[in-house]
């Protein structure tokens, strides 16, 4: 894909590119979720951030180039074209910083920042409680008020990066008294502390990219709370947003997908089945219009319920993408790992950051304003 | 033209909405639909006033030179009012065959009368436009080949699923241009046809939503409004998405038809903006990149329109399917677009042969 | 379709073939929402009833062969593939006389079957109301007591073949005390009566289809109440049944119309497209199904909501048939006036009987089991 | 046969469904997934016991001479319990083909041994079977071309995106049989497996549909279970109608291969029940009929399966995404039953050529 760029946008790309080019491992890392695959993946950010590519978008100070929007839609482009390893720190990159520089302090963001730049912290995110998977509101896991800071307590589940990462933020419950969206509390905690255990969970897909993690009585200073103690619906709401819009799942990763789909077809498609033709189009046809959606946004800044828009559609184009290569490929598919691996993971796009039917349910009545519909826990 | 409309284009748009607000389309429909022609021709001579007719017709023929980004912001409204007449053929397509072909003397005799809104034109194309629609209600009715403009002398006519449309058979006569020259204005018409139909079923698709949300929001059953039930709500929130990812396609066709060096009659003026060209994918080709793009939107615009229309039908119930309501004017305009201008499947296999593989 | 049959069947099936090659118009007649129309439908159904084949299924004594239903199947099949004339008594022979099968009085039966069997009476349904579509037990138009039986007021709506018919049956509000599904009972009235008005209502498709009616003050004798006063609910459930299901759209209607449109693909079809192929096939092999699911009903009756399973199936699977032909025909598809005219009636497919969002509700909740909607007035 | 189950053989599912209740299958499969095939064949030998593995080898044989509905049945309760191995290889295709090619010393030291469980057997058959599915756990793997059938050497093996498969490639060894005779045999066998497949399908599916309706009952979100959110129950309803319209196909696909005249060696004595005749669609070619015919249920059933397949995951969320469910071993032996045995493009094909047209 070739962009007709002005000078600096375009020097950045060649940037970009070349370095790529040059330092992207010939063979693919071990996955991210092993001991081996969690090392090699740290030194590949700090390889990145070495070369001030780990987060072009972030000040100079914490590691960025202060770079403009249209250089991360670039960047993420020629990362996902080249098949760089995936990104062990996105939970820190792609969520909290983005909370962290809505929410944070100055003081957090000159600690945390720096090191989540170069992975020498890797950040895991935790939301989801065994009962409290779309309704997040049901939280139970509590943040007890102690001596200069607060003591966490509880279970956790569905933390992506948790069993290879080093400290986790999350939403914990500071007034028992205050009912469901309220008396929460954002809060930034480390994995290593006493009291807290992590269990992976392994995935269909293979993967442990989940795991649990059990709180008794962990000690977090008050210095990583943030935003105000019972602002913390508010802070998740924020983090939610990224996570269901381009900053997670950036057009790049569906343009690179499409062209990769697109190369399958014309090297192991019937030629006659137009049928497959068509859904191959259709896949090309999405990734664009999401990297067409991104280009614009850049010049019309998307509305606050925009993520959901967002993430329905990469969820849903995800799939098809990925049964459409399955169908390439016919009898054949299920013995290639990598078709039938992201097809695998592109099963779970429907489910994580906040299911589709809550999607829905947010366009519709935030988006659409239709009514409300009568729900006595609805966390919108 | 970026891929978001300027404010110029924002205030175009108003203008356009408000003047066909002010118009009862619905009973300009219900007479073209009986072979009036007279109160829709009102309306175009209005909407050339505004400056539509123009956008395609160049500045020193009495039009406005306008950038396919415009025509694509006139078209959506139009279609978002479901407007009945020859629209893409008259606003699009034959104002640019006739800047390109032919001679001043046709182009001095046609250009300024269209830009005016004087003269209604249409056109037959096989194999996508196999009859000239509305040719009773057109001053001028053509017929592409594939590397030829002919004038076309009107046959017998066949109604539509749309009742507010009328197609003809048509026959090829004198010769205007032909030639290899000719075959790429010709391709290059078609896709600012292709461009405007699009636009008018994403303006079309935008209209059945609206329609579907305010009546969900007031039709009570079962002791509430039915956009409380989740299964209006997400049928609905399904539609906005697809409208959602359509419309940046088009922008983009209309971009990518800006750089198709064809176009040098008419917008070439509007091609140097610097952030346009940061989102073309290009492949060097502009004139396949424009078609690629073009079926894109089509392809993109009529799936979201027809969603739309289903949903907006279902939601409706009964009331919808009655002649009175409505809405109906705009599930067969959806209907009948989606398969003018090039079917589906027509604009997918272009898509596949850029990408390489037919 | 051949079917290989035992001789009673096939005996009956070659009789019906037989006189349908022989009787049908060769051009078709005016539509039947016209008064030419419906007078020459009216003239048909006597030509159908004098050769008993207007009501197979029924007893003797009212017109019909007391047929097993075996044969009502194959009746339908060829009824269907002969392209005969639209049945202008259809409301009459498939909802309101199983109704009167199961609810009605002898005295009943004998004063109304006969005559609807010859289309002496052509019957339309009164159900809906404008403010009672989905939600039927919002119904306003009353019954109100008087000597001897019982005065009708209010206005019914997308009343079928009411512009064309002699009389009709609807729901009336027996008891103004009553909330909802209770206090309703079933009515049978005559559209001439002094106080009825009927206004045709045009439909998409340029049929007037439907019909408002208006009644004020409209006396009905007790002899023209089925079932008990006040147990109209259940009566309507029961006829909704009917037009969910086979009765009024039977397998052969859908097995005919896959029929066409494989022979249209055939002549018209672009024969390298074989994502349009796939989908003549989807439609073919959706006939197939609903007619293979037809005749295993024969052998193993179905359960009480199976009719909203099967309303479900026909309803999407005429829009997919429709559509797919339109798709067949290309740029040429709008001028077709069967085709298009038989997708716009498709598309009216999940609004009437029943919309489908009621269909899945039904499915839900009382064939899967799932719990009920929290719901003030599901009509279930 | 009719097109609903005879109440003795409603009986042989119930006995099936117990005795694969009582089995951990999920442990089985596990370690079936870790290359240790014995638990899941001493599954398989109570199978035999049951009957399963004689219904396609004749009552001469040492098996049952079973109708090919007496294979759905069985066939759709191993797929409703996910039950790993070469079962469509094993239970109806090589039986099918070794009772009708080779000779009875053959057929003498397989059939009464494949009947009885003892002896397990699997089969490559490109393109519908590219590789010989679970090799390293069989005692006998084939290899059918159009038009011959052979023996086959195990060659490199294979993982499955369903961890408890594995696939490997063999290269054709010994002719058993060849020629034009053959190629009908061939037909009829692997249409057999394709019958087998599409019940396992429908069992899978129907497993899945109940799963769901399960976790929904129970699971609560925002104050109440989650089975009576709309978008919960519609979606279910509408696996439940697609579940419930793939299976009369299914039954009507059995009964046109108990017509298929190549079927005298194994089910001739069913064929002629007067009520089954009623309902079957002859073209006057009962090969054709029945290779149409199964390939309908095949599309129909991998349709509905992975729609059941697709609404199970996605009602149970991230639970249902964990290997420790064990939903998964339903989701992935759906996606890859529906490639195997001829994917859904190429069974449309066939029934396409069977109306007329390729």
């Amino acid at each position: 894909m070739n962009l007709d760029l002005d000078p600096s946008a375009r020097s950045f790309r060649d940037e970009v590119r070349a370095w790529l080019a040059d330092n992207v491992p010939a063979t693919p890392l071990p996955s991210v979720h092993t001991p081996a695959g969690a090392t090699a993946h740290r030194a590949w950010e700090r390889r990145l951030a070495d070369a001030r590519l780990a987060v072009v978008s972030w000040p100079e100070r914490y590691g960025g180039r202060t770079a403009p929007p249209l250089h991360t839609l670039l960047f993420e482009e020629e990362y996902h074209a080249a098949a760089a390893p995936a990104r062990i720190g996105q939970n820190g990159l792609f969520l909290l910083a983005p909370t962290l520089f809505t929410h944070g302090t100055p003081e957090q963001r000159d600690r945390i920042l720096p090191r989540m730049a170069r992975a020498d912290d890797v950040w895991a995110q935790a939301w989801s409680e065994p009962d409290a998977g779309s309704d997040l509101a049901a939280i139970r896991s509590v943040a007890r008020r102690t001596d200069g800071g607060w003591l966490l307590s509880g279970q956790k589940t569905w933390s992506s990066r948790a069993a290879v990462a080093d400290r986790a933020f999350g939403l914990f419950r500071t007034d028992p008294q205050a009912r469901r969206h309220r008396g929460l509390t954002c809060v930034m905690f480390d994995l290593r502390a006493p009291g807290v255990s992590v269990r992976g969970i392994q995935q269909l897909d293979g993967e442990p990219g989940f795991a649990e993690i059990f709180l008794d009585d962990v000690f977090v200073p008050d210095a990583d709370v943030i935003g105000a103690p019972g602002d913390g619906w508010r802070v998740a709401m924020n983090t939610a947003g990224h996570e269901r819009g381009l900053t997670l799942r950036s057009p790049g990763r569906f343009v690179a997908a499409a062209a990769r789909l697109v190369a399958l077809w014309r090297e192991a498609g019937d030629p006659g089945d137009t049928g497959l033709r068509d859904r191959v189009v259709d896949a090309w046809i999405g990734a664009q219009a999401y990297r067409m959606h991104a280009f614009a946004a850049l010049d019309a800044p998307p509305g606050p319920f925009a993520a959901s828009v967002t993430k329905l559609f990469w969820s849903e184009l995800d799939i098809a993408l990925h049964s459409t290569a399955l169908d390439v490929l016919g009898a054949h598919a299920e013995t290639d790992a990598g078709w039938t691996g992201g097809y695998l993971f592109a099963l779970a796009g429907p489910i994580y950051a906040g299911t589709n039917e809550i999607q829905r349910s947010i366009v519709a009545e935030r988006v659409l304003g239709l009514p409300r519909e009568p729900n006595p826990g609805a966390p919108r | 033209m970026r891929l978001v409309p300027s404010p110029e284009q924002d205030g175009f748009a108003a203008v356009l909405h408000r003047l066909l607000s002010d118009v009862d389309v619905g009973a300009t429909a219900d007479r073209w639909a009986l072979g009036d022609a007279a109160p829709g021709r009102a309306v175009w001579s209005r909407l050339a006033e505004a400056g539509v007719c123009g956008l395609a017709v160049p500045a020193c023929w009495g039009g406005l030179g306008g950038a396919p980004s415009d025509l694509v912001l006139a078209a959506e409204e139009l279609g978002h009012h479901a407007l009945p007449g020859p629209v893409a053929e008259s606003v699009a397509a034959v104002p640019t065959l006739l800047t390109a072909v032919g001679d001043d003397r046709l182009r001095s005799t046609w250009l300024p009368e269209l830009a005016a809104g004087r003269t209604v034109a249409t056109l037959a194309a096989p194999p996508w436009l196999p009859y000239a629609t509305d040719a009773h209600a057109a001053d001028l009715v053509l017929f592409a080949g594939r590397d030829a403009v002919r004038l076309a002398r009107v046959g017998p006519a066949h109604t539509s699923m749309d009742p507010a449309r009328r197609l003809f058979e048509v026959f090829p006569g004198d010769t205007l241009a032909a030639g290899a020259d000719t075959a790429a204005v010709v391709a290059r018409a078609l896709d600012m046809g292709v461009l405007v139909c699009a636009a008018q079923l994403l303006g079309a698709g935008r209209a059945l939503l609206e329609t579907a949300v305010a009546y969900a929001q007031t039709r009570h059953q079962f002791g509430r409004a039915i956009g409380q039930f989740q299964a209006v709500q997400h049928r609905l929130a399904d539609v906005a998405v697809a409208l959602e990812f359509a419309r940046p396609l088009l922008y983009a066709a209309a971009v990518a038809l800006t750089r198709d060096p064809h176009d040098a009659n008419t917008v070439a003026s509007t091609g140097n903006d610097p952030h346009e060209a940061n989102v073309v994918a290009s492949t060097g080709d502009d004139r396949q990149d424009a078609a690629r793009d073009v079926s894109a939107a089509k392809v993109a615009c009529a799936d979201a329109a027809n969603r739309a229309a289903r949903a907006a039908l279902q939601v409706h119930g009964a009331i919808g399917y009655t002649r009175e309501h409505g809405l109906g004017r705009w599930l067969t305009r959806v209907r009948v677009l989606t398969l003018a201008w090039g079917t589906p499947t027509e604009h997918r296999a272009r898509v596949a042969a850029a990408l390489g593989r037919r």
